[in-house]
């Protein structure tokens, strides 16, 4: 379907969450291209060009918390302890970290306490090698949540074994203040090149967050400038910055002398001399860059899938495109403290023409109508039994029944908030109100810019409908249900990432008992049948899986986009002719 | 001439104060709390709202704020001003040097150095623009002036008419998508800076300076042809003509000095408000100019961004007006600077 | 006459001045017309006159009678544009409407100089006084520019300009009215030309310098010996200078005569309502000025017959004919008048009714 | 590089001179509104335009009754009319084209193309219109006031008009969107949406728009002022209210009148750029320029939808500019542009 959407509106709020494609288990990626290595063998050397629209907003890897983002920089010039495998093509082994500084990933008995062992000979661009210190310093600024903002702090705050304020929040303040210092020094402790962490309950996932995001990384104490240091790169692998990164503009990696390929294993190959990172060039800029292919656009790849009105230009061009399904799932929230009735909800769920959506936004290259909020390659999936009952163009005739039996006066007003800013979105929204309409509602659309955060974190706003976008964090179920559903992330003043503040206590208790199981499988099954109970509530209304459909230069080898990298184009195996 | 201009200086400074203190009161004393526009999604982070406050000193009243302002327009400022924490933890604080235009969390950046960075590109989009709307517009306009009522006349005047009739981001877009990238007819449209390759810095202008000229093209052919056609008709050049001097001679140095002397006012100050950059074309381009900052932070309402290139550009305005004012005192010898 | 060459042989007009051979400027049968949207205008319909080597002829007659495009004429100021101009305008023995472009632009301020109406509008406000007259010296003499600020120097200085080496340097808006004109004055003496076409040279001004201005027009004839045309609707100024003076009406010439003749024995109706609306300085005013009923004709559709006679307190069709025929304008004569009124009557009305109100 | 001077020379003086004088005769006894009825008469090309621009607005004004009457129908989808597969491309050469759909369909929904535009085109002229009235109505209201009061009053007005025009407008415009937009909803009750949002554009435009023209009023009035009749009037006893409303406003209607006609057209233009950066009134509800927004994705695969809405802009700004020319021509023939 779209651009900006595609990782904006799913960054909704403040603990936007987004980051691996999913599937532990079970199979993805119903590509109609071939995803194997492309275009030939990758060989070292030659210039590679990224084009995107939406600029990098952190590039300080405990603020990262955009999946391209934390890829691209865990390819080139960001280390971490563990990592997914590149041009790896099962989707499970894809998906398993394996070690990257670290000599190898551990098992934790209890799941609480985690050690590490880390190589040897791994330095930073200076020179130095990075140390246990390294890692402990970097973790500790997560603390610092209010200065360096928009990481997924939430992890390391929930989890590593420090007592709590009144407020709830850690007592620990990060790296710059010093408050309670002496307690994050006995929940991360380094012995030589040992580093412990301890967490306050068991955390089978933690290897997988620690290789799905970068809130873990290293960071040199002697480097830190604060918020400051938002675009600065301080690197530890095969590539640095060359100059400066300008927002906007982006910026170019250069080779990293100080990186020892021996230190690294099977995953980046690290082909091209040197990267380009264009932003904010347009989609459809983009896309007709990548065909006509002059000078260096014949080295491109990007992150923006190829738009509706570009379709018929990019078709001839089969062995340069891939099409494959992305990671995230677009849905709809009724806002519950509003919408009251479940009769209403459930008609408006009843009358969602999610294949007339799917059709504004360009077709089936574009998404698929999903029935669960869910997505169906997370390991344990189960379908979800009341949305996939309802046809996917909608029943407006049942749903006006629906509304007719509940006695509600109509038309019903609805208003449907949503973050605009593109027409093609703006189009679908149309399809909704068309749909919801026919059933009896009177909608009015509104879409919000960059005020939509304002909006809709504020408790007491006057949307009745929010429209949203989830990816999982890590390939699990946990960084889904929990994250939207669970109501006591709700206070007088936000709501988090709870738009339709949907309470129910037996499924924040059902999210309690689901966090101990070990069991992937198992526990992707009990996330499933919270996801039911959620839909008996209609607390949200799936609609649609984004699909990645993604143009490449005729000159880019060795092209994979698999669940290593959140279906993003992987540069620890692309190289150019 | 010296006292006129202090008196222009001194006059302009009041309307800096005057627009600059609005501005403050629009932005500060509107419906919305200002601090939820300085940090996008990340506002819902607990604590940031609280920071932000404190840092950009936006729990203060409006006329306090702006007397900060001034202060660190002139002396710097440090953000948030706190002695103790410059101590404790230098990291959490950004210091801003003076002319300190304000700072933005969201981009962890002063809005100063923003503005230095945009600026040159913003500056040789209007240098490009520039001078082919001069030449196609004042030559146009010459031109249609001397072929009056003529078929070369309503050629002109038409086409100029009818590009000006499209709107620049639709005409933008064309020229980007079919002549630049469909038919490879100019080069691609990407900013690289004059220092690093002249050549390929002129290039690159060359779509982007295009279509901004177009937009002021058919203005200023419609100008130059009314001021040349009106010049013609002065008294003086029946003089010049009963004098028997040469056409050449008549139509070059008495009736285009006459012609084009309030246009390079007009000129001069189209110019200078294009050095505050071109919000469309920069769109269009993706040329990371002052316009597209200012239009991203207006976007995704980033406030103290906003401020600083509003009161930027303000200044750019008035201090342009000042210039011109006395720039055409010494190009029209009957303007006395009294 | 639409369409007709601009350029008509002499041989078709109709002559009806006196064959003067000697005389340095002949214009005959000249017609001037523009073609506009309302029609065809005619603003000079077939005029006649010569003036003399050394002599001034007073053109005299209101906004739209056609004085002052007859003398642009002469200099040639309509090529180029939409006017049709026929007759012939003889400058020696030299048809300047013959010549080409160059030729007369040659001709152009060296042999015919003019002095136009408002010194301030016809100064470039952007060149100073002694650049303007400076180029109008080198365009006709190969000299150093040194030379001709010299010269120049010397001819403000000789036309009553003080401080002629500063005030070279100003801008005409840095000139009083007065010295203004002085200044075109001598811009147009500087080439020493063989005639001056003065087009209302005092309109602009105040009374006090009107005065000083055309004393010295009159002056610098003496001197140089050039032949004059000054161009006016006000008698008063003429009254002075002229030797000879000619009335125009809608296009046409309505009376010629000497000053005198036309002074003391005007023969026109329309002479006699100029005279009247004249002030007088030699003999106490009777009555407030009366300017002369009605409004100039149209030159588009002039009124058949005397053009005047819409306006003409004396007009009698059933004894004159004043609406059916075109007076005759016999050049022939010393003082020829066009007018139906036979000469004896005329005579009579102007001793009886407007002599004693004058 | 020099430019021959061509054959015809500029000198137009001498003819316009005496095309005065004799229109000085000519159109004795006739009203002002008579002459320029009559100059506009001849004006073929003025009159060609004229008979677009109404036709333009009837378009505006009656497309809201057909779109209710259902002859228009901007709103409802045709999915049956568009590619699923291919992108949401209307199926059929020329992007839709049918009887039923002559300019064919959107891409993506299948909306009639027709219907948006024309409705658009009642969204962007009454946009344009309301920007215009409020802009030539402040413009004149201040600069009457101030070329009449000269003084300080004049003086503090001038500077405003000075302080007005240093913003830079279309930033303004941006920035002050969201802000305004909460305004006129939270504290003046207006209906969120297209109301909020078009008041917001109509307001804004037109409170960036009249500096400009209190300086042509101002200076208008000011040479007004100077001549005779007024001079008279007052010497009758007339009052300073009979003096504006019997003595100048009616010399102040050319200036109202072509100015009106030129503002427009850019208001037009305005609207289209604003919507491209997303401020204004929103889809579905079409405005020419939200339906130009969407309709430039669509240069290379749609040339009929991309080519539409924008040639409907530009007739209207061009027919509109041109009959501001045309006026400018009838009311005031020595402006010879």
């Amino acid at each position: 379907m779209n651009r900006t959407k595609a990782s904006s509106v799913i960054a909704l709020s403040a603990v936007a969450v987004l980051g691996l494609s999913a599937c532990g288990g079970g199979t993805t990626g119903n590509n109609n291209g071939d995803t194997g290595a492309t275009g030939g063998a990758a060989t070292a050397g030659g210039d590679l060009l990224y084009l995107t629209k939406r600029p990098a907003e952190h590039l300080d890897p405990q603020r990262m918390y955009i999946g391209r983002d934390i890829f691209t920089t865990g390819r080139t010039v960001y280390r971490s302890l563990f990592q997914f495998p590149a041009g790896e093509k099962d989707a499970t082994k894809a998906q398993t970290p394996i070690p990257d500084i670290a000599t190898e990933v551990p098992t934790s008995s209890d799941g609480k306490t985690w050690t590490v062992t880390l190589k040897e000979g791994v330095k930073w661009q200076d020179g130095k090698d990075v140390v246990c210190e390294d890692f402990k310093y970097g973790v500790s600024r997560a603390f610092a949540y209010d200065v360096l903002d928009g990481g997924p702090f939430q992890y390391p705050t929930q989890y590593l074994d420090i007592p709590k304020d009144k407020d709830g929040s850690p007592a620990y303040k990060g790296p710059y203040s010093k408050k309670g210092q002496a307690l994050f020094d006995k929940a991360v402790t380094c012995k030589g090149n040992e580093i412990t962490y301890k967490f306050n309950k068991p955390w089978g996932d933690f290897p997988l967050a620690v290789a799905g995001l970068r809130v873990f990384d290293p960071y040199r104490e002697d480097q830190d400038k604060g918020a400051k240091n938002n675009f600065v790169i301080f690197s530890n692998g095969p590539y640095k910055l060359d100059g400066t990164w300008t927002k906007g503009k982006g910026g170019k990696f250069v080779r990293n002398d100080q990186y020892d390929p021996k230190t690294d294993e099977g995953t980046r190959q690290a082909n091209p001399d040197t990267i380009t990172f264009e932003e904010g060039v347009d989609e459809s800029i983009i896309t007709d860059r990548i065909v006509a292919g002059a000078g260096n656009d014949a080295n491109a790849i990007t992150d923006r899938v190829v738009r509706p009105p570009s379709y018929s230009k990019v078709e001839p061009l089969k062995d340069q495109t891939t099409l494959v399904d992305s990671p995230y799932v677009f849905y709809l929230v009724p806002n519950m403290s509003r919408v009251k009735d479940v009769n209403v909800r459930k008609a408006l769920a009843t009358a969602t023409d999610n294949e007339g959506w799917v059709g504004a936004l360009g077709g089936d290259k574009a998404a698929v109508a999903a029935t669960s909020i869910i997505n169906p390659s997370l390991p344990g999936f189960q379908e979800n039994p009341i949305f996939s009952k309802i046809p996917a163009a909608g029943d407006p005739a049942a749903a006006k029944k629906i509304l007719t039996d509940a006695g509600v006066k109509m038309p019903y007003p609805i208003k449907l908030t949503y973050q605009g800013g593109d027409p093609t979105l703006d189009k679908a929204m149309g399809v909704i109100k068309e749909g919801w309409d026919k059933a009896g509602f009177k909608t009015s659309l509104d879409p919000l810019t960059e005020t939509y955060y304002d909006i809709v974190n504020k408790p007491n706003n006057d949307s009745d409908v929010f429209q949203g976008g989830w990816g999982s964090d890590y390939p699990s179920a946990a960084t889904v249900i929990p994250l939207l559903f669970d109501s006591r992330q709700l206070s007088a003043s936000q709501v988090g990432n709870n738009y339709g503040q949907y309470k129910n206590k037996a499924v924040d208790q059902a999210i309690d008992k689901a966090a101990l199981i070990t069991d992937p499988i198992k526990a992707g099954e009990a996330y499933s049948a919270i996801d039911k109970t959620i839909s008996e509530d209609y607390g949200y209304i799936p609609n649609y899986i984004q699909r990645f459909y993604f143009i490449r230069g005729k000159n880019v080898t060795g092209y994979e986009q698999t669940e290593a990298t959140s279906m993003f184009a992987d540069l620890g195996t692309v190289g150019v002719k | 001439m010296y006292a006129y201009v202090i008196r222009r200086l001194f006059s302009g400074l009041v309307m800096l104060i005057v627009m600059s203190f609005a501005t403050f009161l629009m932005f500060f004393n509107g419906a919305v709390d200002p601090v939820r526009y300085t940090c996008g999604k990340a506002c819902g982070v607990p604590g940031v709202l609280e920071r932000n406050r404190a840092m950009l000193g936006y729990d203060d009243p409006v006329p306090v704020q702006y007397a900060k302002f001034v202060k660190g327009v002139f002396v710097g400022r440090d953000f948030p001003d706190d002695p103790a924490l410059r101590k404790s933890a230098p990291e959490t604080i950004a210091r801003c040097d003076a002319p300190c235009l304000g700072y933005s969390p969201k981009e962890n950046s002063t809005v100063t150095s923003m503005l230095a960075e945009r600026a040159p590109i913003s500056a040789s989009l209007a240098v490009a623009a520039f001078i082919m709307w001069i030449a196609f517009g004042v030559g146009g306009g010459i031109v249609a002036a001397l072929y009056k009522g003529r078929w070369p006349d309503k050629l002109i005047v038409g086409t100029a008419l009818i590009f000006y009739a499209f709107p620049t981001f639709f005409i933008g877009l064309f020229l980007y998508k079919f002549v630049a990238i469909k038919w490879e007819l100019t080069p691609q449209p990407v900013y690289t800076a004059f220092t690093e390759d002249p050549v390929a810095w002129a290039m690159g202008l060359f779509l982007p300076g295009l279509t901004l000229a177009l937009f002021y093209i058919a203005g200023y052919i419609r100008l130059t042809r009314s001021y040349v056609i009106e010049a013609a008709s002065e008294d003086y050049l029946r003089t010049a003509k009963a004098k028997g001097l040469d056409k050449r001679t008549i139509l070059w140095k008495h009736t285009m000095r006459s012609a084009l002397t309030p246009l390079i006012t007009l000129a001069a100050l189209d110019f200078a408000g294009l050095l505050g950059g071109a919000i469309i074309t920069e769109t269009v381009f993706n040329y990371q100019g002052l316009g597209k900052l200012a239009v991203d932070a207006a976007t995704t309402w980033d406030l103290p961004v906003t401020v600083g290139i509003v009161l930027t550009l303000s200044t750019i305005v008035i201090l342009a007006n000042i210039i011109v004012d006395v720039l055409y005192a010494v190009i029209d010898p009957r303007v006395k600077l009294a | 006459m639409i369409g007709r060459a601009h350029h008509a042989p002499s041989s078709t007009v109709a002559l009806d001045a006196p064959r003067d051979e000697s005389a340095l400027l002949r214009v005959e049968g000249l017609k001037v017309h523009f073609p506009t949207e309302d029609g065809l205008v005619k603003a000079v319909d077939g005029l006649s006159y010569t003036v003399p080597a050394g002599r001034t002829l007073g053109i005299v007659g209101e906004s739209g009678s056609g004085k002052s495009v007859s003398s642009q004429a002469i200099m040639g100021l309509h090529r180029g544009s939409r006017a049709q101009v026929s007759g012939n305008i003889f400058f020696d023995s030299t048809d300047l409407l013959q010549i080409g472009d160059e030729q007369l632009r040659r001709m152009r301020g060296r042999d015919i100089a003019m002095v136009f109406q408002d010194p301030l509008s016809a100064l470039h406000p952007y060149y100073t006084v002694g650049n303007q007259i400076m180029e109008a010296y080198r365009v006709h003499h190969n000299v150093s520019k040194s030379a001709a600020r010299t010269r120049t120097i010397e001819m403000l200085d000789r036309v009553g300009i003080p401080n002629p080496d500063k005030r070279i340097d100003q801008y005409p808006h840095e000139f009083s009215g007065g010295m203004r004109q002085r200044a075109m004055i001598a811009m147009a003496l500087i080439n020493d030309p063989r005639l001056i076409i003065a087009d209302e040279p005092t309109t602009a001004l105040d009374v006090t310098v009107q005065a000083q201005i055309l004393e010295l027009l009159v002056g610098l004839q003496e001197e140089f010996g050039s032949s004059i045309i000054i161009i006016t609707h006000d008698l008063g100024v003429v009254a002075e200078m002229a030797h000879e003076i000619l009335v125009m009406y809608g296009g046409k010439a309505v009376e010629r005569g000497s000053a005198d003749e036309v002074f003391y024995t005007p023969g026109h109706p329309y002479t006699w309502g100029l005279l009247s609306s004249m002030p007088r300085m030699d003999r106490a005013r009777l009555e407030r000025l009366r300017p002369i009923a009605g409004n100039p004709p149209s030159l588009i559709n002039p009124p058949s017959g005397c053009a005047f006679h819409p306006r003409c307190p004396f007009m009698d069709e059933a004894k004159y004919h004043c609406v059916s025929q075109v007076p005759v304008f016999n050049p022939e004569l010393p003082h020829p008048v066009r007018c139906a009124i036979p000469e004896g009557e005329r005579h009579v009305i102007f001793e009886q009714k407007v002599k004693p109100s004058l | 590089m020099s430019i021959q001077p061509p054959a015809e020379d500029l000198s137009t003086d001498v003819v316009a001179t005496a095309a005065e004088e004799v229109g000085a005769t000519k159109i004795e006894g006739r009203t002002p509104w008579q002459l320029v009825r009559m100059r506009l008469r001849r004006d073929k090309t003025t009159m060609f335009i004229l008979v677009v621009v109404l036709f333009g607005l009837i378009m505006g004004i009656t497309a809201p009754i057909l779109s209710r009457l259902g002859v228009l129908d901007p709103f409802s989808g045709n999915r049956e009319l568009i590619d699923v597969t291919g992108g949401g491309l209307p199926l059929g050469r020329f992007g839709g084209v049918s009887w039923a759909h002559p300019l064919g369909v959107v891409p993506g929904t299948g909306q009639d193309v027709l219907s948006r535009l024309v409705l658009g085109v009642t969204y962007s002229l009454g946009i344009a219109v309301s920007a215009t009235l409020l802009a030539i109505g402040l413009g004149t209201f201040v600069g009457v006031v101030a070329g009449y009061s000269r003084g300080w009053l004049d003086f503090w007005l001038s500077r405003l008009i000075d302080l007005t025009l240093t913003f830079p407008q279309t930033l303004m415009l941006i920035a002050l969107s969201p802000i305004v937009v909460r305004l006129l909803t939270d504290r003046f009750g207006v209906p969120e949406g297209d109301i909020a949002n078009g008041m917001y554009v109509v307001g804004v435009l037109g409170l960036f728009g009249w500096p400009i023209f209190a300086r042509v009023i101002r200076s208008q009035v000011l040479s007004i002022r100077e001549r005779e009749f007024i001079e008279a009037a007052r010497s009758l006893g007339a009052n300073n209210r009979r003096i504006y409303a019997k003595e100048l406003l009616p010399n102040l209607w050319a200036p109202i009148l072509i100015y009106s006609t030129l503002l427009m057209p850019q208001f037009i233009s305005a609207e289209a750029a604003l919507s491209y950066l997303g401020v204004g009134i929103k889809p579905p509800t079409p405005t020419l320029g939200n339906v130009l927004r969407d309709s430039i994705q669509y240069a290379e695969s749609d040339f009929i939808f991309f080519f539409f809405p924008a040639l409907f802009i530009a007739i209207l700004v061009l027919s509109l500019n041109l009959l501001g020319d045309g006026l400018r021509d009838a009311l005031d023939p020595k402006a010879d542009r």
